[in-house]
């Protein structure tokens, strides 16, 4: 079969991928990336282990998933939030991820500077004189959201 | 597609077939729950080796001479091969030379074949164990089968095998009260201990009178005054250690962590969309990221880093101890050859029984001190300093010396 | 009020007093860090005595007889006490005997007193290490001080000590890329690790050219052909180790991954609507809540449980370790007073050295093995194995033999 053939078929599945993904997102609900409540991740059932531990966390009273997994500049929030649905949903369609889920440096990040943003009296000393970049909250508080995973 | 994702989530475990009271052929309770079969049957599978373990079966007498002479006497010194697969249990009893080279009894048979508890409920408890192995091997052909661990009634874990339950009870365990944490080690622990033949009957059972560490049970063996063979070359009493696995991990931290044998060997993994238990039993080392990943957010390489290290300092341990034993069988034969009797080496030979006991304790348990690394280093280290006494205690052993003074 | 709050916490620090370059008078330091400082002061406290350390300055020579006979012919045997808070640093060097019976360099200097690196720069790296201890001591007046960790002007962590830096940068370390965890246990290090006089300067080394393991740091050791001391009872060219906390953490679970000495020792308390770190430097046992529970979701009872039952087992090994030192210093002296020389005694010394030089490495290091429990382990069952092998030897030692042949 000829370069061009393949590349064709590879556009092809590409696009069925595409289709899927799409019908995924919206099947699961993945606007509910775009809400608050934390029922809706669990439009996963791949998000349940992290629903129940949230809801056995000290935080069940204080943050929603949102309020630890989306940055809260408006831009930001919506581009982070649109990337997770789509990347999870492609990933939950194709079934291509890793067991256990574990969570990646952006969205790492992303759920440390939402520590500051809700803790930053708290933590404001731990800072005088280093940068955020220098303290990883989860290294000591990592099981805040999720009791669970050490 | 997602659609049949959602309904099989909710549609998993079918039940297509009904599972008889004493059934135990795994290709009928797989067929419902034919996930779980599938891992099964993979235990038949060789992964390969891994630094210390895995399922290729090297031969371990080769790999560490020095068992050869510090079993002199006992079977284990003519045949001892690295375990693999449950798929193996029944060939690979059938096949050691330890079966032929001497005559083993039926008790043989508890752990190495699903027939076992319907063969001890027809022919008795006593009857069974006493039974010479060869009468009773024909019958034993299902290496390893879900009758073993699960009720076929409620799919719910339960003890099949008496000698668990005897010393557990024993030890004042009321079994019905296990919480569903215990009983994911407990299965385990029907099989992965230490035991003994006891009395005329040959009846299996585990050495746990005093406790499970090793410490308990040589106070156990000792009362008991009981010996598994004599040493050729020393003629000590010796006793035989075999599988620990529950003994070692019960020491540990994961163990005091609640952390039981199927969160390490039988991870939960996504089948599709459902989330089963992987029930290819094998090396965590095949796949760390399941095993060990559920708990400790660290990379595969990290994972198998900390479990190498630690493997590493318990190896040279126990090749230090290995060392440590042969030169006290030396000094000891030496004290033989210059005419030393048992009455003059009463100390020398309790010694070799106790450090060699040890020795043996991490030796034959299966995980290379990871289950427990402070322990299994501090039994090491009383092992050496026993054997090394035993050498100094054959030394002081003079041909000319007055009897009597002894 | 939240806005007050909010207010005085990020307006923080609170600079009342500029701090000199030189400044190192905790005093000052503390008015612009009030909480810090009272935590500071307090290791003045005696909060008495854990299972096996604490604040309680109980005589180590009293509760370990056998370390007067370990330590013969060094200034250890005559006066070792358990540590207590920084507040003592120099207080308890002035006191001790160990500078009275004989006498000490300049160099004792470096980790006991807060003037040492202002003494280094006016006097010369060399010249102060060389100076006698009593010629420093009336200045050597400020135990510990925030300058010791702290850049005054920004308050960030700062090596002070030239030592540590020297080994570092030999070890090809860029102390500048340092990170702020790395700092955390660093800033520890330039007190808590093993260290020794080298040459006629007496300057203050740390014997890390090969690495930090104790199989490391005994080869640094025997290239130079280095000895502490000469041991009284059996003439054996000793080492004495001292505090190997830093070296005995970086081996183990912990140090892997990445928990410094600051996450244990200055937990993070709060003060009102903001978390500091804890000053007041002391046994993690006093206040497990804060040390432990943030990684590690148990009980106290549990945690602690966890230390003491990882301390029982190391404390068992190092009383089993000096009975084997013991028994190797009566054969040597045995075979002295038969008439041994020690061109007879090559191998027996050399092996009580090494075993001695083992055991000290975890008797010395202050946390009972917690540090690295499966190492410290590893590292007194090795200190036995060289301890009988030296009794042995010695035993071997015939009067009546012909010398050639030896
Ligand atoms: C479409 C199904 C689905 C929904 C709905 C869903 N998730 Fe996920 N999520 C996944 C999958 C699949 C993964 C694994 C992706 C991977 O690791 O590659 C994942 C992974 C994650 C991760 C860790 C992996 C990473 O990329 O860092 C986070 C954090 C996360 N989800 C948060 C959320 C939150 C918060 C919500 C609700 C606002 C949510 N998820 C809703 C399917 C979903
Ligand atoms: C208080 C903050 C917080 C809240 C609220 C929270 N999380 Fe998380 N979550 C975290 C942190 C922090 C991590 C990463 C832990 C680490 O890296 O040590 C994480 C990790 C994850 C992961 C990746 C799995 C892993 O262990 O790495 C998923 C998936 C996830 N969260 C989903 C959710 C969902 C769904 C919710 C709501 C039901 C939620 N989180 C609520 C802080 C939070
Ligand atoms: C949306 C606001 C918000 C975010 C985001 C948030 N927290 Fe919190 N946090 C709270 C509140 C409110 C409480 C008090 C909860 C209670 O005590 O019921 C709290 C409590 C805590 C506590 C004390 C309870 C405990 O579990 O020990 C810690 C520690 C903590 N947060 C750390 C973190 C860390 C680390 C992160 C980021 C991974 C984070 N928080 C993200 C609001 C937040
Ligand atoms: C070195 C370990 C460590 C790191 C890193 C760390 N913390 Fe903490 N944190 C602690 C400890 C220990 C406490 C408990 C203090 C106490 O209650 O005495 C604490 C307490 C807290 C509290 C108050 C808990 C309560 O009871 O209300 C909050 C909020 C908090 N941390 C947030 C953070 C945030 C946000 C970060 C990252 C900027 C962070 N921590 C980084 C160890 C740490
Ligand atoms: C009825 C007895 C029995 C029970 C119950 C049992 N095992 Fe085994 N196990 C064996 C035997 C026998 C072998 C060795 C088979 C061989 O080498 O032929 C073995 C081998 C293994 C191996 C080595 C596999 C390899 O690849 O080397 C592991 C791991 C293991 N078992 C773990 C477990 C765990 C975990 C449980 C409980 C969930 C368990 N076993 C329950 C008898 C049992
Ligand atoms: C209390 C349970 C139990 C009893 C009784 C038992 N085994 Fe095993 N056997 C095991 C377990 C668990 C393993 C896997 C772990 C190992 O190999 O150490 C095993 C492994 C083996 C193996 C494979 C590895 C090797 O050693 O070559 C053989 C062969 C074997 N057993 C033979 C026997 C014989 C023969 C007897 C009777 C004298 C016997 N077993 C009695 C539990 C038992
Ligand atoms: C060596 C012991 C052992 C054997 C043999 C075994 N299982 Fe299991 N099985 C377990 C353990 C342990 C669990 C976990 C139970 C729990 O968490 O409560 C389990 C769980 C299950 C479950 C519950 C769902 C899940 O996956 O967690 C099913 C169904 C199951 N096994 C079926 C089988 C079948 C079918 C076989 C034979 C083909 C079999 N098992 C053989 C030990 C075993
Ligand atoms: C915290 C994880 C963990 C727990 C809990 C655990 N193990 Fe293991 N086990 C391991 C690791 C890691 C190895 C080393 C594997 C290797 O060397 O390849 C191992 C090795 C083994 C082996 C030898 C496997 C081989 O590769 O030949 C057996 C058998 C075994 N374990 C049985 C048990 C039993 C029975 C229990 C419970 C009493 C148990 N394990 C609990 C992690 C665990
Ligand atoms: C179900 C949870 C769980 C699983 C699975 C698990 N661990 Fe652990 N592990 C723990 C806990 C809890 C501790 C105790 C320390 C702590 O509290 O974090 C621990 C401690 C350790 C330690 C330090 C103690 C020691 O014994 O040296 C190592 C190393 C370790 N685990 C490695 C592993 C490896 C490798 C695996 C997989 C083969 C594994 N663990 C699987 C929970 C787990
Ligand atoms: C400049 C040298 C120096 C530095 C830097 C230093 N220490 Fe110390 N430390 C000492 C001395 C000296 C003592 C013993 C004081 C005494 O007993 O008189 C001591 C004692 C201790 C004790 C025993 C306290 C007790 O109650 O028994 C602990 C714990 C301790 N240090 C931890 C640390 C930690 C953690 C760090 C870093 C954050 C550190 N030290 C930095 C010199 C130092
Ligand atoms: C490299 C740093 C360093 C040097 C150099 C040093 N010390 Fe220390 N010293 C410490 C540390 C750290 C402790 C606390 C830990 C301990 O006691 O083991 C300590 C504790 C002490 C103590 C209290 C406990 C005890 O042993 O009674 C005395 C006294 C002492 N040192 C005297 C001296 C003398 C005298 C010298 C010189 C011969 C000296 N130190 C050199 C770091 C040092
Ligand atoms: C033995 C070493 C040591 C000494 C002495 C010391 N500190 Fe610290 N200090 C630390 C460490 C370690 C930290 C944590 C820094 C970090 O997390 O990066 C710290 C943190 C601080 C901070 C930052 C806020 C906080 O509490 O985490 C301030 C301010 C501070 N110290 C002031 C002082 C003052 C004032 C003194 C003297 C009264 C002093 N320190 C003495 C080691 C020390
Ligand atoms: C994971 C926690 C942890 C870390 C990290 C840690 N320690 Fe410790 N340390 C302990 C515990 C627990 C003890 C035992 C205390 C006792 O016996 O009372 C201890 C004991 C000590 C002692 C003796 C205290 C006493 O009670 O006399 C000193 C000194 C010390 N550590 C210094 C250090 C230094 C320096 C580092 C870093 C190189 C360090 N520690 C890292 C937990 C830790
Ligand atoms: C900043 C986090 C942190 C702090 C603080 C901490 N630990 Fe740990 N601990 C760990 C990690 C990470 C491991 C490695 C196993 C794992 O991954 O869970 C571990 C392992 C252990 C283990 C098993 C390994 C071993 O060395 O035996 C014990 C026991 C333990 N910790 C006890 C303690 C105690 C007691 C304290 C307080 C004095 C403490 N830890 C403080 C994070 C921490
Ligand atoms: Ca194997
Ligand atoms: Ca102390």
């Amino acid at each position: 079969m000829t370069t061009r053939n393949r590349s064709c078929i590879l556009a092809a599945m590409l696009g069925v991928a595409c289709g899927l993904a799409v019908f995924t997102f919206l099947y699961a609900r993945g606007p509910s990336y775009l809400f608050d409540d934390p029922r809706t991740c669990t439009n996963c059932h791949v998000m349940r282990a992290e629903f129940d531990s949230w809801n056995r966390s000290s935080h069940k009273g204080g943050a929603t998933c949102n309020a630890c997994h989306t940055p809260h500049n408006p831009a930001g929030k919506y581009a982070v939030k649109a990337l997770n649905g789509w990347n999870h949903s492609v990933a939950f369609t194709t079934g291509r991820f890793p067991d256990p889920i574990t969570i990646k440096s952006l969205n790492r990040t992303v759920a440390a500077d939402n520590c500051h943003r809700c803790h930053e009296i708290m933590v404001s000393r731990m800072l005088a004189s280093y940068s955020r970049k220098e303290v990883d909250c989860a290294r000591c508080h990592g099981s805040v959201g999720h009791p669970e995973r050490n | 597609d997602i659609v049949g994702k959602k309904r099989e989530a909710l549609s998993y475990p079918l039940k297509v077939v009904e599972i008889g009271k004493n059934e135990i052929d795994p290709v009928l309770w797989g067929k419902n729950f034919p996930f779980e079969y599938d891992g099964f049957v993979k235990t038949e599978i060789d992964y390969g080796a891994t630094r210390y373990g895995g399922s290729k079966q090297f031969d371990r007498l080769e790999r560490y001479p020095a068992l050869r002479r510090l079993y002199a006497g006992n079977a284990f010194g003519v045949d001892y091969k690295e375990e693999r697969g449950h798929h193996y249990a029944a060939i690979d009893q059938e096949k050691t030379k330890r079966v032929s080279v001497v005559q083993q009894p039926g008790a043989c048979v508890n752990c190495h074949a699903a027939e076992a508890p319907l063969m001890i409920e027809e022919m008795g408890w006593e009857a069974f164990n006493r039974a010479p192995y060869d009468s009773l091997k024909g019958r034993a052909k299902t290496g390893s089968s879900c009758s073993d661990c699960h009720d076929p009634e409620t799919m719910a874990l339960r003890i099949t095998r008496p000698a668990f339950r005897i010393a557990m009870e024993a030890a004042g365990v009321d079994l019905k009260k296990a919480t569903r944490q215990e009983m994911r080690a407990w299965v385990c622990a029907q099989c992965h201990v230490e035991y003994y033949f006891k009395g005329e009957d040959k009846v299996l059972t585990l050495p746990w009178s005093r406790g499970r560490s090793i410490d308990s049970i040589e106070v156990h063996y000792d009362e008991y005054a009981f010996k598994d063979f004599t040493h050729k070359e020393t003629g000590a009493p010796m006793i035989k250690i075999q599988h620990p696995e529950f003994e070692l991990w019960g020491t540990g931290v994961h163990a005091k962590s609640g952390v039981a044998c199927a969160d390490c060997h039988m991870p939960y993994i996504r089948e599709g969309s459902v989330k089963i238990s992987d029930h290819w039993v094998r090396s965590p080392l095949d796949h760390l990221e399941q095993t060990c990943q559920t708990c400790h957010r660290l990379t595969k390489e990290e994972l198998n880093e900390r479990v190498i290290s630690i493997q590493d300092r318990t190896a040279a341990l126990l090749r230090r101890s290995e060392l440590a034993l042969i030169a006290a069988i030396d000094a000891i034969a030496a004290a033989r050859a210059a005419g030393a009797g048992d009455d003059d080496l009463g100390e020398a030979l309790r010694l070799h029984r106790a450090a060699q006991m040890r020795w043996d304790f991490i030796s034959s348990e299966n995980s290379t001190g990871f289950h427990s690394p402070q322990e299994a280093a501090r039994v090491l280290a009383e092992s050496i300093d026993l054997a090394r006494q035993a050498e100094l205690a054959a030394g002081k052993y003079d041909p000319g010396r007055d009897r009597g003074r002894m």
